[in-house]
């Protein structure tokens, strides 16, 4: 994330455990404070980071420990967030995106992270290379 | 995140306390999934009064207790479902296959 | 922070902005909640990053904006806090650890930050170098 | 964080609600100086029952008012003190300059 421009930024970095998803939406949530969102568009916020950091956690390094690298860049009332793994990968990126699709229904996964994500964020794309990781980029405008 | 179970009959009432995400969904269903065993359970009413987050795993975990309890006819029941969750539940579709109720007791009515 | 034997560990780097230091605590706070700590032992550590990063915003950069860079590290009960900046540096790191000793009385500075993270932290050690910039080392043991 | 004042005759009660730190602390002090100017305040009561967290630009601030009114010889009571904070306290001497009270009317009964 090219932060020259950001009025505030900030990046995170943590190891893939599952008990460090709900530090990851918290310390998003404590960062976006500063422009004064409703609860609602917090929520909207921490849900979006939440459903990126959980595959990262589940479906990018499969058993090996890694790291989640968060950025968060503040620019007049817009807010990008990347979220962020050297991982397996997305082969197919369309596929993905679809709803109730997902790689791991035996986990009771219901396919709904990106669907999430796209509801509740003002953009979302996805970056990802077989091998060489994924990119969740996402911006939200937070209303006065 | 805990959870506190009441069972009436062939009824069970999860009340979840603290956030649902993937990390405590595990347990949770692990929990849940005992007591339907153990006390025959059919139907279940989730009560979300004191749910203070929730994320797509908690998708996947009704969705899986509603697979254990479809084969014998059971239903799943939602209850104080908030504004976040309540859109989280359309956008997933789980309407399709759990009904929302505004009290426990408006849903153990119809149970 | 060498991460190698860390039970978990974050790495978090923000502006120098001082709307910040709140955001800063509150990562680390949430981040120790994984040990269940009392209330108190909580306050202690945000405190003392609270001390640490106010430090690194008003002193390290002088008026240009950089980075501040925290690592978290948990081993055990054992809690690691690094914060650490590239700036100015401390010529003299005893004189600056000595009680009401600060460089910034004119903005009602009470020379009490060094003071207090040693109080509520079990260990702290400061590196420094004119030029290079500070790290401030800090430990706290969480108690069952 | 957020600041309420009272005065009464020449001296002022400051009730602080949220956190004080250097951030916060800026225009804190501008807001209770105009006060101390323009109602020729003597003796400041702070109130920490609404702090949730407070560092050592705490003590400078409080340090800053009390150079403010010690010429007129105006006093300092510090009431609401709780653990975290009175440890911060007690760590920078404040106690030396300042008086703790339990309650603003006791600090009161004694300007
Ligand atoms: N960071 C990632 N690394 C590798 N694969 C991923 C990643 N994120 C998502 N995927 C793939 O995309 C699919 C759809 O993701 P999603 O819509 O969030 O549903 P779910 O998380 O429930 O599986 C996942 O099942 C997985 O195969
Ligand atoms: N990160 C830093 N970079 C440069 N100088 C520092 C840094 N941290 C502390 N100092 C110096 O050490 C002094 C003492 O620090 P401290 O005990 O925290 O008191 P205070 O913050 O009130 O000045 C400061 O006044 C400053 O000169």
């Amino acid at each position: 994330m090219d932060n020259i421009n950001f009025d505030n930024y900030m990046h995170l970095e943590f190891l893939n455990k599952s008990e460090n998803e709900s530090f990851a939406r918290a310390t998003v949530g404590a960062f976006v404070a500063q422009l004064d969102p409703t609860v609602s568009a917090i929520t909207e916020i921490k849900t979006a980071v939440s459903e990126a950091v959980t595959n990262a956690v589940i479906y990018a390094y499969e058993s090996k420990i890694d790291y989640i690298y968060i950025s968060c860049g503040i620019v007049g009332r817009d807010v990008y967030i990347n979220v962020e793994d050297k991982g397996i990968g997305i082969p197919d990126i369309e596929q993905a995106l679809e709803p109730a699709y997902t790689t791991k229904p035996e986990s009771e996964r219901a396919g709904m992270g990106f669907t999430i994500m796209q509801s509740f964020m003002d953009e979302l794309t996805v970056e990802s290379k077989t091998g060489v990781g994924t990119i969740v980029k996402m911006m939200k405008s937070i209303e006065e | 995140m805990k959870l506190v179970y009441k069972c009436i009959g062939k009824n069970m009432v999860v009340k979840f306390i603290g956030e649902i995400d993937h990390h405590q969904s595990k347990t949770v269903r692990e929990e849940i999934d005992s007591v339907i065993y153990n006390d025959n359970i059919k139907n279940i009413i989730f009560d979300f009064s004191n749910v203070d987050f929730m994320d797509s795993s908690g998708i996947g975990m009704i969705l899986g207790r509603y697979k254990k309890v479809e084969d014998k006819d059971g239903k799943i029941f939602l209850v104080n479902v908030r504004g976040n969750l309540d859109d989280i539940f359309k956008i997933s579709g789980l309407y399709s296959v759990a009904q929302k109720y505004n009290t426990v007791s408006e849903a153990l009515e119809v149970v």
